[in-house]
């Protein structure tokens, strides 16, 4: 299998499926001529044409809301937002209407929309290049929210998204785009929506999380494991709605040490729901309180190298807490 | 139904290219939806429904606008009191009542939507939210998908003058101008947005707007029916003819309260009112066909007990339908694999 | 002390503010001549003129953002949502900006703004006028967040919201407008951001909760009490912006069990950081796992009013939850 | 530069009530920005900073905005290309370079934000964001601060054509309108969003949307300072007159990426920037001073090293200066209270 960057990865699901489906098309700021500011759509309007890989105005609410009405009319619409940052204004369209539209018809329409989102910090982004808004639309019932953390899960799940009946955002991460490569199949294949992923097995402690902080994880389970033979059971969540709840909890038995990772901050974060998952069901199972590691409760993270190190996670903290969890 | 056409041997409508039987339907759909409409203010005041949100007085523009559309291949947004658009595109009193009630049968939502919020995939309403505007984008999102495919089909997208304030119109306005979809925007201005009046919320003409766009506005008088046909049937050609989208305002006025919640008397004169019902279309319209001896007393009373059995048949069964049965009343919110859909 | 609706502490507290400070001010749609929709702010326009209770364009991103940049340079605008479901297109005004101005400027500007938002069911408002879109904007940092279940609780939180120094969004319940009454002093007082109430005492279980749910909770506990001796201790979170974590893990120390209670559906809710927090903390002092009675997770209640009542809350559904808490 | 007064004794300048020190002034305050935005530029390719953003070309028509405000009273929401405006405003170079090596002691956002990120309390720049536009609303609610209190002050709002098509921007419009609020929306036009051209932005004319607002919409040459000058005091005046708020669109052209981060030659030929960068107005505004006596080869050498030594110094202090320390990275989320700020 060749292995492909995190971000060629996502190139590749979009390509393969405008191959495979007319009604599959890209719309967003930049994603045509330009290939996208990241160049995640690079190509595809060469290939497809100017409208299947449509450069809109800049505006996000009609991004989303204009996908949203072709997705309805049986269009497979992949609409991009430049940053995740930037879809705050598509909220209304994202969470009263491509969330509701199922509902709300009593299943006579639908809305099958993906918006991807590029989240994450550690590129000198600043505050408003940076962010993680995951804990903004987890939650909202109606929608899928996916965040791949490997070039495999990547182009699988962005596979998955774009054939789903109803809307999912997929949050891909910014710094993954090429410090991630790994093995990704060619051609077809599917991760499915809703499954999380054993990355690491272990019987020291757990650690679940999803997208770039677990290859954090993965990096000082390693070390722990030379250094100190302790070992890391980690869990992708990669969907984080909905949920694989027998995947957490089997994780979680695993163990009966649980440390929850996420770079969005920790207050009401997806780590909240997956503890309180924890602390509802399985609370006997468990030998330690269960830790959350996380972005810290701050507005974002600043732009300056000292502050956006200090803010961000990395092996050195992920290390530390599991180290501790391990001695518990 | 002021001026009359030049050529005396042409009728207006003819003119228009209308049929006598065309604007007779056009009569009977505008009476059509002025009676239920008055029977959903009645049940709301008999307490047998909670809510009722009118459109009365701007039915006929309402009429006229669904006439001038493909009703076999367009795409309809319309908003919460488009009672005479929804009738004249298709839909049922049957439908509209079982919604007013709330019932599990109502093809809108299954009784989980306020009356008012219209969806029916057959007939290509598409299912409408209470946030105001949000169908703006998605129209343009419908006619971008005409234009990708190559269909000849329009899409219509109605909504209040109030409405016309938020981010979405300018946002789906401007989408749709730089790809000259085949979108048409109108907007109902009926003078107030709840409480409050025209002066409070621009202080421009919304027909104006389009000139930033790069289209064309054009503001029409909604108790002029034909004349709405005629604005129309121009932006609906236009359409078709990749010319681009249209902004029509339909000047009009809200002669209710804004729904059975609000109490207008606090916010507006009865005079005021009653200076604007004084300039309902609907007998207006009526004398016109009577004008050209399409119409005529007895037809009229035919045409009224006709309605009235209609409704009352509508009402009944409505009321006596089952409500959504509560065991699913937490279904599809996603696709329903088949396997979840045997587990039942 | 006068016993007070919820609704008339609510319109007191900005009618007081209002007299005692010229640059507090309300805007909002139809919160002018008509008063509001609910009736919140009838008077204030007649008392302060047309510009200190102001009709504003149907146009929530402008009410938010003209607020913001009023309070910005001093003002102490209250922006009135007319529902919480609509304030989705200020999204971005009130997480983008009024949540990170002091932050991102270095405490060199500020952002006092007061958010109102009625939130919830069970007034046949179907699924865009019932809605709770609390866990939307929790967790959100810079924002401070209140929803009052009391009159006087409403009184005294408004007043604190007018007079704190950052952005407060204040959740006002429609079905506590006119269902909740208590006694409100008159006059000036303030009930503490951040601070959280004991409305019961109890020894077997705890509820936590905040907002409507808690006057079932509070039934229930009543009959509890009479019924089967069964005593429970309520917290009423009052703040869920910042939490009263000490409040949290006092009250789940004295019984050990926990029943969390919102209405907002249960998935990425408050509850789950409620629960997290215990289950970081107090993992030690649990006797049962931690439960949450919440709404379904599905996109908003229906209108018709077997569903409706089906999807709210309510004192049985409290009972039983508590009751199986306790015989836990 | 084009016409000339036809009143021979009276210069351009001086018919629009600018003194020659005030011209004199304008033109070093262009010069300033475009060699501080020089120096950006090569700072980011030497790798001393990460970022730059560009707003060359542009700078002699915010100049020249500038200096027709009320640089004592009005406030200012400029956007991130605004180098030429927010120097002309008070902001000094060394501000500018610490915000550009993000450091401690940057007045906009202590090193927090990125470059282009303007705020200044002390100065009435109020503190911006990256997300576009949402500064428009915030300058409609000062600018009803300022009628609701009395103050003769003017807010000026800036931003690109790009970010005209937001909701904020109508929204914001719109309400000013309403209320004829004291502001003046600036749409600075380089004809460019990123790599997406005007012709896929709209179909309109920016400024044609204030018609649909009622209000005054204005197209201007961009590399005409004076005529840019002429346009925004008339504007300000309106605006302290009670008339309202004006929508100028300065129509410019960006010559550089959008950012250091874009390669533009991907979506544009390089004539097409060369044609632009010949109709640079520095150096035309540099020659209508020469013509009047106001400038010289020696005073032109003598700015040169001047602002050569202004920028060497700021940039040496920047370099040098440290970062806000990591302890106080989480700070100001919310006001401290004395009792926090004591325990540190
Ligand atoms: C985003 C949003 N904000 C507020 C409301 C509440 N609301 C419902 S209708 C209405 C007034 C609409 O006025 P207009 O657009 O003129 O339509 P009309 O009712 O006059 O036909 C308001 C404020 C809403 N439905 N959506
Ligand atoms: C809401 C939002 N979406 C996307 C972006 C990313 N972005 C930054 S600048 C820009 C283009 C702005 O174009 P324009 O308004 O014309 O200003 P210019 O850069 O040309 O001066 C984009 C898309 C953003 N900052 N905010
Ligand atoms: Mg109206
Ligand atoms: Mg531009």
């Amino acid at each position: 299998m060749p292995v492909m960057e995190y971000i060629e990865a996502i190139r590749t699901a979009m390509k393969e499926e405008m191959e495979r489906d007319d009604s599959v098309f890209v719309l967003g700021e930049d994603v045509g001529l330009k290939g996208g500011v990241f160049g995640t759509t690079k190509g595809l309007q060469q290939q497809f044409g100017e409208y299947r890989a449509l450069d809109t105005p800049l505006a996000e609410s009609a991004i989303a809301g204009v996908a949203i009405g072709a997705a309805m009319v049986g269009l497979k619409p992949i609409a991009e937002m430049q940053y995740s940052d930037f879809m705050f204004p598509a909220t209304n369209q994202i969470i009263s209407e491509a969330a509701k539209i199922r509902y709300r018809s009593n299943n006579d329409w639908s809305c099958p929309v993906v918006i991807r989102a590029p989240i994450g910090g550690g590129v000198f982004g600043g505050l408003y290049h940076s962010q993680c808004p995951e804990s903004v639309f987890f939650g909202t019932p109606g929608l899928k929210i996916v965040a791949p953390a490997t070039a495999y899960d990547a182009k699988g799940l962005l596979i998955s998204a774009i054939r789903d009946p109803d809307p999912v955002i997929y949050f891909e991460n910014k710094k993954c785009y090429r410090f991630v490569s790994d093995e990704v199949p060619e051609g077809d294949y599917a991760v499915p929506i809703g499954k999380a992923n054993v990355m690491r097995e272990g019987r020291d402690i757990t650690v679940i999380g999803y997208s770039l902080p677990l290859h954090f994880a993965m990096q000082a389970a390693e070390e722990l494991s030379q250094e100190e033979g302790i070992e890391a059971h980690i869990l992708d969540l990669r969907t984080i709605q909905p949920l694989d709840r027998e995947a957490i909890l089997e994780a979680t038995a695993k163990t009966g040490k649980v440390l929850i990772v996420h770079e969005d901050n920790k207050t009401g974060g997806v780590g909240a729901e997956v503890s309180a998952i924890i602390a509802e069901e399985l609370l006997y199972e468990l030998d330690a309180p269960i830790r959350r590691l996380c972005g810290p409760d701050v507005p974002a993270m600043p732009i300056n190298p000292p502050g956006e190190k200090h803010y961000m996670l990395n092996k050195d903290k992920l290390k530390a807490a599991m180290l501790e969890l391990a001695r518990y | 139904m002021t001026r009359k056409g030049s050529v005396q041997q042409q009728t207006r409508h003819a003119l228009l290219g209308l049929s006598d039987e065309d604007v007779v339907q056009m009569y009977e759909t505008m009476m059509l939806a002025r009676r239920y409409d008055e029977r959903g203010q009645l049940l709301q005041r008999a307490g047998k429904v909670n809510f009722h949100i009118s459109g009365i007085t701007q039915e006929p523009s309402q009429v006229a606008m669904a006439f001038a559309m493909d009703r076999e291949k367009d795409y309809f947004l319309p908003y919460y009191r488009d009672y005479g658009f929804v009738l004249a595109v298709g839909m049922t009193v049957k439908e509209l009542m079982l919604s007013l009630f709330a019932k599990g049968e109502d093809p809108n939502s299954a009784g989980r939507q306020m009356p008012g919020h219209f969806g029916h995939k057959r007939l290509r309403i598409v299912t409408g939210s209470s946030p105001v505007t949000t169908q703006v984008p998605h129209a343009v999102g419908i006619a971008l998908a005409a234009k990708m495919r190559g269909d000849r089909s329009v899409s219509l997208v109605s909504f209040g003058e109030g409405s016309s304030n938020q981010g979405d119109f300018h946002e789906g306005c401007n989408f749709a101008g730089v790809h000259k979809l085949p979108v048409i925007f109108v907007c109902q201005n009926n003078g107030y947005a709840i409480s409050v009046p025209m002066s409070k919320q621009t202080a421009g003409r919304i027909s104006d707007r389009a000139i930033g766009y790069g289209f064309p506005g054009v503001r029409v008088d909604g108790n002029d029916p034909l004349e709405v046909y005629r604005v129309f049937k121009e932006a609906h050609t236009r359409a078709l003819n990749g010319e681009g989208p249209t902004l029509v305002e339909v000047m009009t006025y809200r002669v209710t309260p804004h729904s059975t919640s609000d109490n207008d008397l606090a916010y507006r004169t009865k005079e005021e009112v009653e200076e604007h019902k004084a300039k309902d279309a609907v007998p207006a319209f009526r004398a016109y066909l009577t004008e050209h001896g399409l119409w005529s007393d007895e037809r009229e009373q035919e045409l009224q007990s006709r309605l009235r059995e209609i409704i009352d048949e509508a009402t009944t069964y409505a009321e006596r339908a089952p409500f959504q049965p509560v065991e699913d009343a937490f279904r599809y919110v996603y696709a329903e694999s088949s396997a979840q859909r045997e587990g039942r």
